[in-house]
């Protein structure tokens, strides 16, 4: 069993134009940067992205939206330090936005990721984010009812990765990857460190290897919080 | 009309941080209600939480310190107590939406005698974004609301009904405002003043407050150290 | 902060007659013997146990049984390699049984602690499980509706603990207990070893404090397979 | 009927674990399909998954070096492979349910030609028990059944429809019996045969099946080697 890949150019190779790409990371905590580099160099266009903000500066998501290639973002909150890249579309009508909170968009792409196809929660319940969405009243409360979230691929950034696919994720960068391993037909982690096969406590594994089908070794990966006080650009 | 000596930022933050008990696991709001934290009663230990996946944080770091894989939801630089704990987003919010954290704290744009929370849109102009607000209001034990207690051009921020789109339905339980703590009496749906500043009157209270300031035994007097 | 306990009956003392009770562990890897003994020696009655077995031999949750303390138990494979305890009191009509297929088991349980009412599952679809239910299509698929599971109290069995509550597990120990954990009003967990805060990597935490209320140092666990090879009983 | 040279339950996992892809995941149920895992094809390496949470286990202990917290969903103890992870229930079913596993292999009571499969309960007497087989049933890519080809009293337990209680509908796509190989049409509510017995001819194998087997292109001969 090895599921290395070589470059982060050949692991995004077939995410062509209309594809539902889940991207790991909130804010530029956990956000993988080389993977989503790599797919901007192939540039497939027409793209839902599900992410929990919409990028920062020219680099990463933001720099993908620049590119032209989101059609639709899914996500919490879409503002940042300089949100101009996702703003600047938006306004102009150029990318459309769903808005979840939070919290159901985790649990929709959890519940995507367990073959749970819907869920009531108390979130947004009252709401204009709750609108057109069925209710129930369970035990005298009201709730929505929230459908799961799947995506064809999901981008993610793991700090250790073994060739089975298990994954550890670095202090706070853990965030939506996890979940978002499990909810695509193809996840693709990017890792700091591959180690061999047993390199992993499997009691410390976060991510188990079935969720995951392809890795590539990204040695000290770059943040997108760096690069944007260097006001870098991509590409 | 003009008050004298409404409370900042620093003070309001001050008072909400008298009343985290010992041992609370508690979420404070990105921007204004993070400055409770710093005035966290000696000698008691509450517990933060933050959305993206961490438990037991405490102070941000020096300049030049930051690891910008250890921030919070606000997306600020931040570092660990002992006893700390990181998990991923959806365990996250279950500790949030399963009822676990003990207070929630959030900024506000309107809040109605209902308890209804406005706090994530004014309207239908510009970029909406929610984060997890919506999940905090209905998943938190005791949902706090720090505030001026009108807004800039003088309208009222404690109302009887929210003219803003929600956040959430009947789910604020206090209000720590620049003039007064205030509950909300959700099932009778209506304000309770429970503390004031000294030299103000109920009448000038009641007066820059859209809905009726009810009273259930004493005012007391909010008294609040000098902060900047 | 500090969660600890001194002892397992002090832990348990309040765990009064009518209660209901989830119960840690899948047979007896991680089953929280000493606390179930501790629970035994109180002799609450009329509880209802959640848990995936019904006890084997006559030790922990089959002691239980046997003493009569359990009115309704909820779980999904109620046999063992000596299930005398429940089968005889199940055939007399003495307990209640609410079988639930495990999967189902799990994600209620997962959902109590998560706040989320009910969901769907295509688990038990047109079976005599899922008979009585509400059900619901999505994307042309038939699914079952499933409520949440709560408890008052939950026993659980970690590896490691610290003053906050942290625990990890031990190998395939953890099954049922992290999700035990989120799902009681009270929570106690018996470790094995008791860290100070510190004592544990954040990036290890397997369940985070917030979700336990109680702790008590339990050295040395027993085993409930090693009790049974004995031919142990409790008391 | 007495057929003559049946295939054991060790030859009907060695079928069975002649379709198992290298690399795929792989639950194989308590007792008898245990026993496909001993017949892995060399040079493959099929990632085996327990309910309890474990994925990447290996075969038994010696005896006494059994550790009784490293188990496997059928109680009994298991080694460790490099590469193996721990983790809760509630992701180990995650993984069933949300179509992770590559081939879930169950014994059966009873399989219908429309795939339906009865294997939990024999009828109303007795204590019932269902463990993890209506997640399995309802979760895997592939559910394959291993199984005698007719009850220890000669029924058949191929049936046009099954009469214990259901562990799910529509659900098995291919059965290894002791005489035969027999892929489930699903959306056609056909059994279609892969391969028989050499020696066996279809009216005898027709003789023991109680639904109609269907043809499609040639039948294959089921060779095993002899085994015990």
């Amino acid at each position: 069993m090895n599921k290395g890949f070589a470059t982060t150019a050949e692991a995004v190779a077939d995410i062509l134009d209309g594809a539902t790409v889940m991207i790991g990371g909130f804010g530029g905590s956990g956000a993988p940067i080389e993977l989503i580099h790599a797919l901007i160099d192939a540039g497939p266009k027409n793209l839902t992205v599900i992410n929990n903000n919409a990028g920062n500066g020219h680099v990463g998501l933001a720099a993908m939206i620049e590119q032209g290639m989101v059609a639709r973002l899914i996500c919490s909150f879409p503002k940042s330090k300089d949100p101009k890249a996702f703003t600047d579309r938006y306004l102009a009508g150029e990318i459309e936005l769903e808005l979840v909170p939070q919290g159901t968009l985790a649990e929709r792409i959890r519940a995507g990721g367990a073959g749970i196809p819907a869920f009531y929660t108390p979130t947004a319940y009252g709401t204009e984010l709750g609108e057109n969405k069925p209710t129930a009243e369970f035990d005298g409360k009201p709730y929505v009812q929230e459908r799961w979230l799947k995506a064809d691929f999901a981008l993610v950034k793991a700090e250790l990765g073994d060739p089975y696919g298990n994954l550890t994720y670095r202090l706070a960068a853990r965030n939506f990857n996890p979940l978002m391993a499990t909810a695509a037909a193809t996840t693709i982690a990017q890792v700091s460190r591959l180690v061999p096969a047993g390199g992993i406590d499997p009691e410390a594994v976060v991510t188990p290897g079935i969720f995951v089908n392809r890795l590539v070794e990204v040695p000290n990966p770059q943040q997108e919080e760096v690069l944007n006080q260097a006001e870098a650009r991509y590409p | 009309m003009n008050i004298q000596g409404q409370l900042n930022q620093e003070q309001i933050a001050w008072r909400a941080a008298q009343d985290i008990e010992d041992g609370a696991y508690v979420n404070l709001g990105i921007g204004f209600p993070e400055k409770v934290a710093a005035y966290t009663i000696e000698g008691r230990e509450p517990i933060f939480h933050t959305e993206n996946g961490v438990l037991g944080f405490g102070r941000a770091p020096e300049k030049g310190e930051e690891d910008w894989d250890l921030i919070n939801a606000g997306k600020k630089a931040i570092t660990l107590k002992p006893g700390a704990a990181f998990f991923d987003h959806a365990t996250s919010f279950a500790m949030i939406r399963g009822g676990h954290l003990d207070v929630a704290i959030l900024g506000a744009l309107q809040v109605a005698e209902n308890g209804d929370l406005a706090n994530w849109r004014v309207g239908d102009k510009g970029v909406p974004a929610v984060g997890g607000a919506m999940d905090l209001v209905n998943g938190a034990k005791r949902v706090a609301v720090l505030t001026d207690h009108v807004t800039r051009d003088g309208k009222p921020k404690l109302v009887e009904a929210c003219s803003f789109p929600l956040t959430g339905v009947g789910c604020v339980t206090r209000v720590y405002t620049s003039l007064a703590v205030i509950d909300v009496d959700i099932a009778h749906q209506r304000f309770v003043l429970v503390e004031k500043l000294p030299h103000l009157s109920m009448d000038d209270l009641q007066s820059v407050t859209g809905a009726k300031l009810h009273v259930e035994g004493g005012v007391g007097d909010l008294e609040v150290p000098e902060l900047s």
